[in-house]
C-alpha cells in the first residue's frame, strides 16, 4: 500500500502551495543575510501564494466534483463542499488580513516575513481544519492554526498587551485543546475509529449507550465552543482581540471563526440533537446567553476592539444557531444558512477592523470611541463604509447582516426553536444600539456652537491622506461588497446552498 | 465484572489513571502560579490523553490509537517550543513569570 | 415599471447629488429639481391609477430570493395610493422648507432625505413581507442621521431612542413574517412571502387564548406598527425624536413615517389575521381612545411648540388607530382620510413652527406672545391649519374625525362618547397655544428679535400655500378623493373575514 | 336653476366679501372702502334672500321649499351627505333676520369701527360670519347645519377676539370657542345616534321616519339624540351650564355682540331645536328637559343682569335669559313662539347692542355705567331708538317684544307640555328685566351725569351708525305685529291675522294636541287676558320700582346692597359659576394632566425604557465583571462551564 497515491497528492496541493510559499519571504530573509527584505515584496509573496493556493482549491475542487467520494489518504480529508466554501472564505480573509499587517504599524516591519510565513501556515492549519474528515486531521488543524496565531501575536511590535494576549491565548487554548484531545481520545475509544463519517453516523445511538462517548463529544463540543467563543467559553476573546495587533484581529475573528464553525458544523451533520433534548437544550441556552452576554458586553465598551470582540462573541451566538439547525435534521439548509452567515459576517467584520487597523497612528494606539469624533467631516468616504458595515452588523436591511440573519431564523423557526429566535431578535436590538455608537461619534458629535467636534486623529492628515491604501481598499470594498451582495444576496445563497 | 476488574488490569484502569493525570493536569492549570508550571500542566494533560488513547488502542486491539500518539507527541513538543518561546520572551523584557502579571487586559 | 421608477429614482436622485459641491446652490437647486422630478412621476401614477377597481394595479413581481419565495413584488390599490402621492408631494416642500436652515453637510442631508423617500414609497408599495421589511428598516437610517446630524440639542437622545423603539417592533414582525413564511409553506405547500398569496391562508385562531398562531403574530405585527403609529404607551420616541428634528424631519417624521404604521394595520395587521383582529379590536380602540385623550392633555401642558404639535400628532393618531378598528366602512375611511390629514395639517404645523424657530431661535411658547401683529400672514396661516388640526367643518381634519367617531359609535358607542372629548381638549390645546403665541401683549423675549420678526418670505409662501390649499378642498370635497380609494376600501371592509386580493391584469 | 343660483348667490356673496377684503384689502384700504365691500355684499345677500322668500310665498301650494343641491360632500357607505340647502318658511325667516340685521349691523360698523387699524380684517370676518350663519341656516341636513355652526362658532372667537393685543379678550374668543366646542361634541354624538336609528341625517328624510307617537324612554335613541342635540345648543345658545362664554363675548366689538352675540348665532341653538321640531316633539322627556333649563336660565341670568355694572355685560346676561325663553317656548311646545321670540329678540337686542355701541363709541369707549348717566341730552337719536328696544324687551304693548314673551308665557301656562310654574318663572324673569333694564336705562341715559366731562365730550354718532338704529327701532315696534295672538286681534278692529302662524302652518310640529286652546275659547280668553295683564303690571311696577331706586332715591340700592350682604355678593359675582369651574374643572384637569406627563410619560414609561436599558447595561456589566484578566479565571469558567454541561446532560 502506497503511503499516498497521486490523486492524494493532488487533493492535498494547496497545502503544498501554501507551505512551500510560505517559505518564500524567510528564504528571501535568511538569503538577504537576516536582513527583513522589503514589506510589499513579503506581502506580494503572500498573496501570490495564497491567490495559487486559491486557484488550486477551486480546481482541485471541480475535479473532485466527477469522482464519486471526495475524500483523500485514506479518508483523513476531502475537498466538500464545506470545505470548498470555508477554504476559499480563509484564503481571501487571509489575503485582506495580510493587506492589512502590511500597512499596521504594530506588523508591518521588523520580522514582517516570518509573519507573512506564520499567516500563511495558519492558514494552512485552517485548510486542514476545514478539510478535515478525521478527528485526527481535526486536531492537527486546529493545532497548527492555533499555534501560528499564538506566535503571530506574540511577535507584534506592541510588547506589552501583545504579548501578555499571547500567553493568554496559548495557555487557554492549549488547554482547550487538551479538553478537546481528551474528548476524541473517549470518542476514539468508544467507535473505534476516529473517522467523522462513522461518527456523524454512529452519534446519534452511541450518545445513548456510552455515557463515555457522551463525555467524549461533549469534550470535542467544548473545545470547538472554546474556539468559536461561546458563553462561557468566550472570555479570551475581549482580551486577546484587544491585545494583538488588529490585523491578526481581524484575521482571527473572521478566519479562525469560519474554519472553527465549518468544522464544528460537520460534527452536527449526524442530526443528533433531535434525540438528546438535553443536549439541544445546553446548546439553545448557551446561544441566547452568549447573544446577550456579547451585545450587552459590548454595550459597555468604548475601546472599539474591545467592543467589537464582544460583538463578534454575539455573533457566535448566532452561528450557534444554525448550528442547532444542522443538529436538528435540516442539513442542508442549516449548513448554508451557516455558511451564508459566516460569510457574510466575516467581510463585514474584516471591514469593520480594517477600519480600527486604518485609524490606528502608532503600534500602541488603542482605538476609542472619542478617536473617531467628527471622522465624517475628514473622511466621508471611510465614515460612510464604516457606517454601512456598522448597519449591516446591525443586522438592517438592505445590508447583507439582515440577509445573514434572516435565513438562521428562518432556519431556527422552521425548527420550532421559537424562544432561542425571539431570545436572539431582541438581543439584536440591544446589539443595535451598539453599532449605532460609533455612528454617533463619528456623525453627530457637536459643541455648543453646533459645530462639529473633529479628533485630532480624525484631522490626522499625514496618516490618513498618503499610506494605508490597502486598509482604505480592504474598508471600501468590503463595504461595497455589503451593499452589492446586499441586494444580489440571492447569488451567494445559491453558490453556498448548490456547494452543500 | 468486579472479579475481572480485580484480577486483571484492564481498559478501567488505565482510563482511570489517564484521568486522574488530566484532573492533575487540569488543577495545575487553575492553581499553580508559575508559569512554566502551568505549561508543564498541559503537557501533563496531553500525556494523560496520550495513556488513554495508547490504552484505547490496546483494548480495541488497532494501531490507530498508537499512531495518534505520536502525532500528539509531536504536537505537543511544537507546543512547548511556542509556549517557552513566548515566556522566554516576555521573561526578557518584564523579569516576570508569575501567572497573575497577565491581567492588564480585562474588563 | 412605473412604480419601480417611483420607487427608485429618488435613490437614483441621492447618487446623483453626491456629484454636486457640497456648498453650492446648485445642490439645493438640483435637489429641489430631482424631488421635483419624482412628483411628476407621482403625477404619472395619478394618471395610471384606475379607480374602479379594488384590484392591484401596476404590480411588478421579479424573482429575489427564490428559495423562500421572496420577491420584489409592488403593486398599488386604494390603500397606499393616496400615501404615496403624499409622500412624493411633502418632499419637494420639505426640501424648499430646509433651503436656509441646514446649512452644514446639505449634500448628505439631501442624499439622506431621498432615501428616506424611496424606502418611504416603497413601504407603501411592497406587496412582499420581507420587501416590506426592508423599506421598513431602511427608513430608519436616513430619519436616524437627520435627527442626529442635523437635529437640536439632545439629538443623540432622541435619535436613538427613535431607531431602538422602532426596532423593537420590527424584530418582532420579522419574526412573524418567518413565521408566515413557513406557514404558508405549511399550508399551501410551498414557500411564499407574496402578502396576497398569505391573504389566502386560514391562520389557525382559537379565541381568547394566547398562545395560538394567529393571535402572537396578530401582536407581533401590531407592536411593530403600534411603536410607529405610535400609540400609547410606546409614543415616548416620538416627542423626543419631533423636538429634536431639523424641520424638514418633523415634517417627514409626522406627514409620512408615522402613517407607515397605521398603513401597516391597514395592510397588513387586519386583512392576515382577521378573527384576532375582530377579537382584539376592542383593545386596539380603547389604545386609540387612550391616545386620543392622553395625547390632548399632554398636549395641553407642554410648554415647548414642537413638543405641544408632537402629542397633538398622538391624539390624531389615536383617532386612526380607532377608525382602523372599527372595522366598518365609515371608520376605515375616516382613517385613511385622518391618515392624510394628520399629514398635511401636523406636517405645515411643523413647517410653521420652523419658520417661527428661525426667526427668533426659541420654541419655548412661554416667549413668545403678540406675534400677530408682526407676522399677520404668518399669523393667519397658523390659523387656517391650527384649524384643520382641530377638524373645524370645512377644513379637511372635520372629515376624517366624522367618519372616524362615527365609525367608531357603529362598532362601539363608548369609546366614541370617551373620544369626542378629544374634539374639546383639541381645540382646547391648539387655541390656547395660539394664543399665548401669537396674541396677548409682545411676548418679552421677542423684544429683542423685532427685526427679525418679517412676515412670509415668497419661498414660505410657496411652502404653505399647497398646504392650505388642500387643507379646504380636501374639506369641501372628500369625494375626489375618497372615490380613488372607495372600491378598494369597500373591497376590505365586505371581505373582511377571508380578505383576498386580486392582481389587475 | 334661478332658484339655485340665487341661493347660490345668498350664501356666497359674503363669502365672496370676506375673501375680498381678507386678501387683498389687508392693511391697504380704509374702512370705509372694506366696509362699503362688505356691506355690499351683505345686501346682495340680503337682496337674494328677499328674492327667495317671495318666491317662497308664491308656491302657496304643494310644499313650500326652495331647495338646491351643489355637490355630494361626504358620501361612505350608508352615509351620504349631499351640500343641499334649503329656504322653506322656517328658514326664510332666519334667512331674512340674519342678511337683513346683518347688513343692518355691517352698516353701523362702518361709522363705528372705520378708524380701527383692523378694520379690514373685522368687515372680512364679519361677512364670513355672515356666510356661515346662512349654511347654518339653510343647511339641509344636520352636518351641513353643523358646519355652519362651527363656522359661526369661528367667526364668533375671531371677533370676539379681534382686539387681540388685549389678552383678557383673546382668552374671551379662546373661551367662547372651547366651550362650544364641548356643545359641539354633544351635537357629533347626537347626530351619530340620529343617524343610526333613522340612517339619515337630512331633515326630510328623518321627518318622515319619526314615529308619531311621542317616546316615553330615557334611553330610546329618540330622546338621547335630541338631548345631546340639545347640549350642543346649550353651548352655542348660552344656556346653563354653557352660558358662562357669552358675558365674556362682550370683549369683541360692540357690533359682534349685536349681530353675533344677541340677534344671530346665539339663536342657533333655538333654532336648530325648531328646525328639528318633529324630531323634539316626539321625545316629550327631552322637552322637558329643554323647558327646565331654559327657565331656570331665564331666572338665573336675569339675577346676573341685576348686579352688573357694565352696559354691556348686563345686555350679554339679558341675552342670556331672553334664550332662556326661547328655551322655555320650545320646551313646552310652542315652537312656534320661539321662533317669533327670536326674530323679535333679533330686533331689540342688536337694537339695544348697537344703542349702548352708539353710546360707548359716543363715550370714547366708557362701558361702565356708573361713569354715564344724563345722557339723552347728548345722544337724543340713540336715546329715543334705545327706548323703543327698552320697551320691546320689558314687554309693553304693542312693541314686539309683547307680543313674542306674551305668547311664550301663555304657551307656558296653557299648552299640555306646560305647567303654571313655568309661567311663574316666566313672570319673574319678565319682572326682573324690566327692573334691571329699566336701571340700565336710569343709569345711562336718565339722572346725573356722572361722567367726566374734562375728558368725556360725548357726542351723537353718524348717520350710518344712527340709520340701523332707526331701521331696528322700527322693526321692534312693529316686528310684533306679526303674530298678534287671537285674543287680542279679536279686539282690534281690523282682526289683523297671524301672519306668523299661517306661514309656520305645516312647517312646524305641534307636540299638543291643541285641545286647550281650543276647548273652552271663552275661558281661556279671559284667562289669557288676565294672565297678560298681570304680567305687563307687574313688569311696570318692576319698572317704576327701578325708577324709584336709580332716579329718585339712589340711596336705596346702596342700603339694600348692605343689607343683603352676602346674597348681593353672590349675584354681583355671577353666583361664583366661572370661578367654580376654574376651580373644579379647569383647573384639576390641567394638574391632571402635568401629572400624568410627569407619572406615566416620564416616571412610567419612560422609566421602563431606562429599565430596560439599565438591564441590558447590568448584564453588559456583568459581562464586564467576567473578564477579570486572570488567566486562571478563565481556565476555571472553562472548568465550571465543563462541568455544568455535564451535570446537566447526565441530568445529576
Amino acid at each position: 500500500m502506497l503511503l499516498a497515491s497521486a490523486a492524494d497528492l493532488i487533493v492535498a496541493s494547496p497545502l503544498f502551495v501554501l507551505f512551500m510559499g510560505s517559505l518564500t519571504p524567510l528564504i528571501v530573509k535568511v538569503l538577504n543575510k537576516n536582513k527583513e527584505p522589503n514589506n510589499f515584496l513579503s506581502m506580494i509573496q503572500g498573496v501570490g501564494t495564497i491567490l495559487a493556493a486559491l486557484l488550486l482549491m477551486v480546481t482541485v475542487y471541480f475535479l473532485l466534483l466527477s469522482r464519486a467520494n471526495p475524500f483523500a489518504f485514506s479518508n483523513l480529508i476531502a475537498v466538500d463542499g464545506i470545505a470548498i466554501i470555508a477554504s476559499t472564505t480563509c484564503l481571501l480573509l487571509a489575503l485582506a488580513s495580510l493587506f492589512l499587517m502590511r500597512d499596521n504599524q504594530s506588523t508591518n516591519g521588523d520580522q514582517f516575513a516570518e509573519l507573512v510565513f506564520l499567516t500563511l501556515n495558519s492558514v494552512l492549519g485552517m485548510l486542514v481544519l476545514v478539510m478535515a474528515t478525521d478527528l485526527l486531521t481535526l486536531f492537527v488543524g486546529i493545532e497548527v492554526m492555533s499555534l501560528a496565531l499564538y506566535m503571530m501575536i506574540g511577535i507584534s511590535h506592541e510588547q506589552k498587551l501583545s504579548k501578555e494576549a499571547a500567553i493568554k491565548y496559548f495557555v487557554l487554548g492549549s488547554f482547550a485543546s487538551a479538553i478537546l484531545l481528551q474528548g476524541i481520545a473517549f470518542i476514539y475509544g468508544n467507535l473505534g475509529t476516529t473517522s467523522i463519517t462513522v461518527l456523524t453516523e454512529k452519534a446519534d445511538l452511541l450518545i445513548g449507550q456510552s455515557p463515555l462517548f457522551a463525555v467524549g463529544m461533549i469534550f470535542l463540543m467544548i473545545g470547538f465552543l472554546f474556539k468559536v467563543s461561546l458563553f462561557p467559553f468566550h472570555v479570551w476573546t475581549a482580551d486577546v482581540y484587544q491585545g494583538a495587533p488588529t490585523p491578526h484581529t481581524a484575521f482571527m475573528s473572521t478566519a479562525v471563526k469560519m474554519a472553527s464553525f465549518a468544522a464544528f458544523a460537520r460534527i452536527f451533520v449526524g442530526s443528533f440533537l433531535v434525540n438528546h433534548d438535553s443536549m439541544l437544550n445546553i446548546l439553545q441556552w448557551i446561544g441566547a446567553i452568549t447573544i446577550f452576554a456579547g451585545n450587552a458586553g459590548a454595550l459597555v465598551q468604548n475601546n472599539l476592539k474591545r467592543m467589537l470582540a464582544f460583538s463578534s462573541v454575539a455573533h457566535s451566538g448566532y452561528i450557534l444557531m444554525g448550528i442547532i439547525v444542522i443538529g436538528l435534521g435540516a442539513t442542508k439548509l442549516g449548513m448554508t444558512a451557516v455558511m451564508f452567515y459566516l460569510v457574510t459576517y466575516s467581510i463585514m467584520n474584516m471591514g469593520a477592523l480594517a477600519m480600527v487597523s486604518f485609524l490606528e497612528k502608532s503600534y500602541s494606539d488603542e482605538i476609542s470611541t472619542d478617536h473617531i469624533k467628527g471622522l465624517a467631516y475628514k473622511r466621508p468616504w471611510l465614515a460612510g463604509s464604516f457606517t454601512v458595515l456598522l448597519i449591516s452588523l446591525a443586522g438592517v436591511p438592505p445590508a447583507l447582516g439582515f440577509f445573514g440573519k434572516f435565513f438562521i431564523f428562518t432556519q431556527a423557526l422552521d425548527q420550532g426553536l421559537l424562544w432561542l429566535t425571539l431570545w436572539a431578535g431582541l438581543g439584536s436590538v440591544v446589539g443595535a444600539y451598539i453599532y449605532l455608537k460609533p455612528i454617533v461619534y463619528m456623525y453627530m458629535i457637536k459643541d455648543d456652537d453646533q459645530n462639529e467636534v473633529i479628533s485630532e486623529a480624525a484631522k490626522d492628515h499625514e496618516v490618513y491622506n498618503n499610506r494605508k491604501w490597502f486598509t482604505k481598499t480592504v474598508v471600501l470594498a468590503s463595504a461595497f461588497t455589503i451593499l452589492v451582495i446586499g441586494l444580489l444576496n440571492t447569488l451567494l445563497y445559491h453558490l453556498l446552498s448548490a456547494r452543500l | 465484572m468486579l472479579a475481572e476488574s480485580i484480577s486483571e488490569i484492564g481498559l478501567g484502569h488505565f482510563l482511570v489513571l489517564s484521568m486522574i493525570l488530566f484532573i492533575t493536569g487540569m488543577l495545575g492549570v487553575l492553581l499553580r502560579k508559575n508559569i512554566l508550571t502551568v505549561l508543564m500542566s498541559i503537557e501533563l494533560m496531553l500525556n494523560a490523553i496520550n495513556l488513554s488513547f495508547v490504552a484505547y488502542a490496546r483494548s480495541l486491539n488497532q494501531l490507530d490509537g498508537q499512531i495518534i500518539v505520536f502525532f500528539i507527541m509531536t504536537i505537543a513538543a511544537a507546543e512547548a517550543g511556542v509556549g517557552l518561546a513566548l515566556v522566554v520572551a516576555v521573561f526578557k523584557r518584564f523579569k516576570e513569570v508569575n501567572i497573575r502579571f497577565f491581567e492588564h487586559l480585562k474588563g | 415599471m412605473l412604480l419601480s421608477q417611483i420607487i427608485l429614482f429618488p435613490l437614483l436622485a441621492a447618487i446623483i447629488l453626491l456629484i454636486f459641491n457640497s456648498k453650492s446652490d446648485l445642490l439645493k437647486q438640483a435637489a429641489l429639481g430631482l424631488s421635483l422630478a419624482e412628483l411628476l412621476l407621482g403625477a404619472k401614477l395619478f394618471m395610471a391609477f384606475d379607480p374602479s377597481t379594488a384590484s392591484l394595479q401596476l404590480t411588478e413581481n421579479y424573482s429575489w430570493i427564490s428559495q423562500f419565495g421572496i420577491s420584489y413584488s409592488i403593486g398599488v390599490d386604494g390603500l397606499s395610493f393616496w400615501l404615496v402621492l403624499l409622500t412624493v408631494f411633502i418632499f419637494p416642500i420639505a426640501i424648499l422648507g430646509s433651503w436656509n436652515s441646514i446649512n452644514k453637510s446639505q449634500k448628505g442631508y439631501y442624499a439622506s432625505l431621498f432615501v428616506l423617500q424611496t424606502a418611504m414609497i416603497g413601504t407603501f408599495l411592497s406587496i412582499d413581507a420581507i420587501l416590506f421589511y426592508l423599506f421598513w428598516e431602511l427608513s430608519l437610517v436616513p430619519m436616524y442621521f437627520i435627527i442626529g446630524i442635523w437635529g437640536g440639542a439632545r439629538r443623540i437622545y432622541a435619535t436613538v431612542k427613535f431607531f431602538i423603539y422602532t426596532m423593537a417592533g420590527s424584530i418582532l414582525m420579522l419574526l412573524a413574517m418567518i413565521y408566515l413564511i413557513l406557514m404558508h409553506k405549511e399550508l399551501m405547500g410551498s414557500y411564499s412571502a407574496n402578502l396576497l398569496d398569505w391573504y389566502k391562508m386560514q391562520i389557525p385562531f382559537v379565541g381568547g387564548v394566547l398562545l395560538t398562531p394567529q393571535t402572537l403574530m396578530f401582536f407581533a405585527f401590531s407592536i411593530a406598527f403600534a411603536i410607529k403609529t405610535p400609540a400609547f404607551p410606546v409614543h415616548t420616541w416620538l416627542p423626543d425624536a419631533h423636538v429634536e428634528a431639523p424641520t424638514a424631519g418633523s415634517v417627514l417624521l409626522a406627514a409620512v413615517m408615522l402613517k407607515m404604521g397605521t398603513y401597516g394595520f391597514v395592510r397588513w395587521v387586519i386583512p392576515l389575521f382577521p378573527q384576532a383582529a375582530q377579537y382584539w379590536a376592542w383593545l386596539f380602540m380603547v389604545i386609540g381612545v387612550i391616545g386620543i385623550i392622553y395625547g390632548a392633555l399632554m398636549a395641553l401642558v407642554q410648554t415647548d411648540i414642537k413638543k405641544l404639535v408632537a402629542y397633538s400628532s398622538v391624539s390624531h393618531m389615536g383617532y386612526v388607530l380607532m377608525g382602523l378598528f372599527a372595522l366598518n366602512q365609515m371608520g376605515v375611511t375616516g382613517a385613511l382620510y385622518q391618515m392624510l390629514n394628520h399629514g398635511i395639517s401636523t406636517g405645515a404645523l411643523f413647517f410653521l413652527v420652523g419658520m417661527i424657530y428661525e426667526r427668533t431661535h426659541t420654541r419655548q411658547i412661554a416667549h413668545y406672545g403678540g406675534l400677530a401683529p408682526f407676522m399677520p400672514w404668518y399669523t393667519i396661516a397658523f390659523l387656517i391649519i391650527t384649524l384643520s388640526s382641530i377638524a373645524v367643518p370645512m377644513t379637511n381634519g372635520f372629515i376624517g374625525e366624522f367618519l372616524i367617531l362615527m365609525g367608531s359609535y357603529k362598532s362601539n358607542p363608548v369609546w366614541a362618547y370617551f373620544a369626542v372629548i378629544g374634539v374639546v381638549l383639541g381645540a382646547a390645546y391648539m387655541l390656547w397655544m395660539v394664543k399665548k403665541v401669537f396674541y396677548g401683549p409682545t411676548g418679552k423675549e421677542l423684544s429683542g428679535h423685532k427685526d427679525h420678526l418679517v412676515d412670509l418670505s415668497a419661498r414660505e409662501w410657496i411652502i404653505l400655500s399647497p398646504f392650505i390649499v388642500l387643507v379646504f378642498w380636501m374639506g369641501l370635497r372628500p369625494n375626489d378623493f375618497l372615490n380613488y380609494s372607495r372600491h378598494s376600501l369597500e373591497h376590505w371592509v365586505k371581505n373582511q373575514s377571508s380578505y383576498t386580493l386580486d392582481v389587475k391584469k | 336653476m334661478t332658484n339655485e343660483y340665487f341661493i347660490a348667490i345668498m350664501l356666497l356673496s359674503p363669502l365672496v366679501g370676506f375673501l375680498i377684503n381678507g386678501i387683498f384689502g389687508r392693511g391697504r384700504w380704509g374702512g370705509y372702502t372694506s366696509g362699503a365691500i362688505a356691506t355690499f355684499f351683505a345686501l346682495t345677500s340680503f337682496a337674494s334672500a328677499a328674492y327667495l322668500v317671495f318666491g317662497l310665498t308664491e308656491l302657496a301650494d304643494g310644499p313650500r321649499i326652495i331647495s338646491a343641491t351643489f355637490f355630494d360632500w361626504i358620501t361612505v357607505d350608508e352615509l351620504k351627505i349631499p351640500a343641499r340647502f334649503v329656504v322653506d318658511p322656517i328658514s326664510a325667516i332666519m334667512v331674512l333676520v340674519v342678511t337683513g340685521v346683518g347688513t343692518l349691523i355691517h352698516l353701523f360698523s362702518i361709522g363705528y369701527m372705520h378708524e380701527d387699524r383692523g378694520v379690514t380684517k373685522y368687515f372680512s370676518y364679519l361677512n364670513f360670519f355672515l356666510f356661515n350663519m346662512l349654511v347654518l341656516v339653510t343647511g339641509d341636513s344636520l352636518p351641513i347645519m353643523f358646519v355652519g355652526w362651527e363656522g359661526v362658532g369661528l367667526a364668533s372667537y375671531l371677533l370676539i377676539g379681534f382686539w387681540f393685543n388685549d389678552e383678557e379678550k383673546a382668552t374671551a374668543g379662546m373661551k367662547a370657542f372651547i366651550t362650544n366646542r364641548i356643545g359641539d361634541a354633544a351635537f357629533i354624538i347626537g347626530m351619530f345616534i340620529l343617524f343610526f336609528h333613522f340612517g339619515t341625517l337630512e331633515f326630510e328624510k328623518i321627518n318622515s321616519l319619526v314615529p308619531v307617537g311621542p317616546t316615553l324612554s330615557w334611553l330610546s335613541p329618540l330622546t338621547l339624540g335630541t338631548l345631546l342635540l340639545f347640549i350642543g345648543a346649550t353651548g352655542k345658545s348660552a344656556q346653563i351650564p354653557l352660558y358662562v362664554w357669552l358675558p365674556d363675548a362682550m370683549a369683541g366689538p360692540t357690533p359682534v355682540s349685536a349681530l353675533i352675540h344677541a340677534a344671530t348665532m346665539v339663536t342657533a341653538g333655538v333654532y336648530m331645536i325648531v328646525r328639528l321640531s318633529f324630531l323634539f316633539a316626539a321625545a316629550p322627556y327631552t322637552l322637558m328637559v329643554i323647558a327646565i333649563i331654559g327657565a331656570l336660565t331665564v331666572v338665573l341670568a336675569a339675577t346676573i343682569g341685576l348686579a352688573q355694572w357694565d352696559i354691556k355685560k348686563v345686555l350679554a346676561y339679558s341675552t342670556v335669559s331672553q334664550l332662556g325663553y326661547m328655551f322655555l317656548a320650545c320646551g313646552v311646545g310652542a315652537f312656534g313662539a320661539a321662533l317669533f321670540h327670536l326674530m323679535t329678540h333679533a330686533f331689540f337686542k342688536a337694537l339695544m347692542f348697537l344703542g349702548s355701541g352708539s353710546v360707548i363709541h359716543g363715550m370714547h369707549h366708557e362701558q361702565d355705567m356708573r361713569r354715564m348717566g344724563g345722557l339723552k341730552k347728548y345722544l337724543p337719536i340713540t336715546y329715543f331708538t334705545f327706548l323703543a328696544g327698552w320697551l320691546a324687551i320689558i314687554g309693553m304693548p304693542p312693541f314686539a317684544g309683547f307680543f313674542s314673551k306674551d305668547e311664550i308665557l301663555w304657551q307656558s301656562f296653557s299648552s299640555s307640555n306646560g305647567h303654571w310654574i313655568f309661567w311663574a318663572i316666566g313672570v319673574l324673569g319678565a319682572t326682573l328685566t324690566s327692573f334691571y333694564m329699566t336701571r340700565l336705562m336710569a343709569l345711562t341715559f336718565w339722572g346725573q351725569e356722572r361722567f367726566d366731562k374734562k375728558h368725556h365730550h360725548p357726542h351723537e354718532s353718524p348717520y350710518s351708525m344712527l340709520i340701523p338704529l332707526i331701521a331696528l327701532a322700527v322693526l321692534s315696534i312693529v316686528g310684533g305685529w306679526l303674530g298678534i295672538p287671537h285674543v287680542i286681534s279679536e279686539v282690534l278692529p281690523a282682526h289683523p291675522a297671524n301672519v306668523l302662524e299661517h306661514w309656520l302652518e305645516g312647517s312646524l310640529v305641534h307636540p299638543i294636541a291643541a285641545t286647550a286652546v281650543d276647548g273652552g275659547h271663552a275661558d281661556h280668553a279671559a284667562l289669557e287676558w288676565g294672565l297678560m295683564g298681570l304680567s305687563v303690571g307687574l313688569a311696570l311696577l318692576s319698572a317704576v320700582t327701578a325708577y324709584v331706586f336709580y332716579i329718585v332715591k339712589p340711596e336705596i340700592p346702596k342700603l339694600l346692597v348692605q343689607k343683603l350682604g352676602q346674597a348681593y355678593e353672590l349675584v354681583f359675582n355671577k353666583y361664583y359659576v366661572d370661578e367654580i369651574y376654574q376651580r373644579y374643572i379647569l383647573n384639576p384637569l390641567v394638574k391632571a394632566s402635568e401629572d400624568l406627563w410627569l407619572y406615566v410619560d416620564v416616571r412610567i414609561i419612560d422609566k421602563l425604557t431606562y429599565v430596560l436599558t439599565d438591564m441590558s447595561i447590568g448584564t453588559g456589566k456583568m459581562s464586564k465583571a467576567m473578564q477579570t484578566g486572570n488567566i486562571q479565571t478563565y481556565a476555571l469558567y472553562i472548568v465550571m462551564g465543563v462541568a455544568i454541561i455535564l451535570t446537566i446532560f447526565f441530568g445529576v
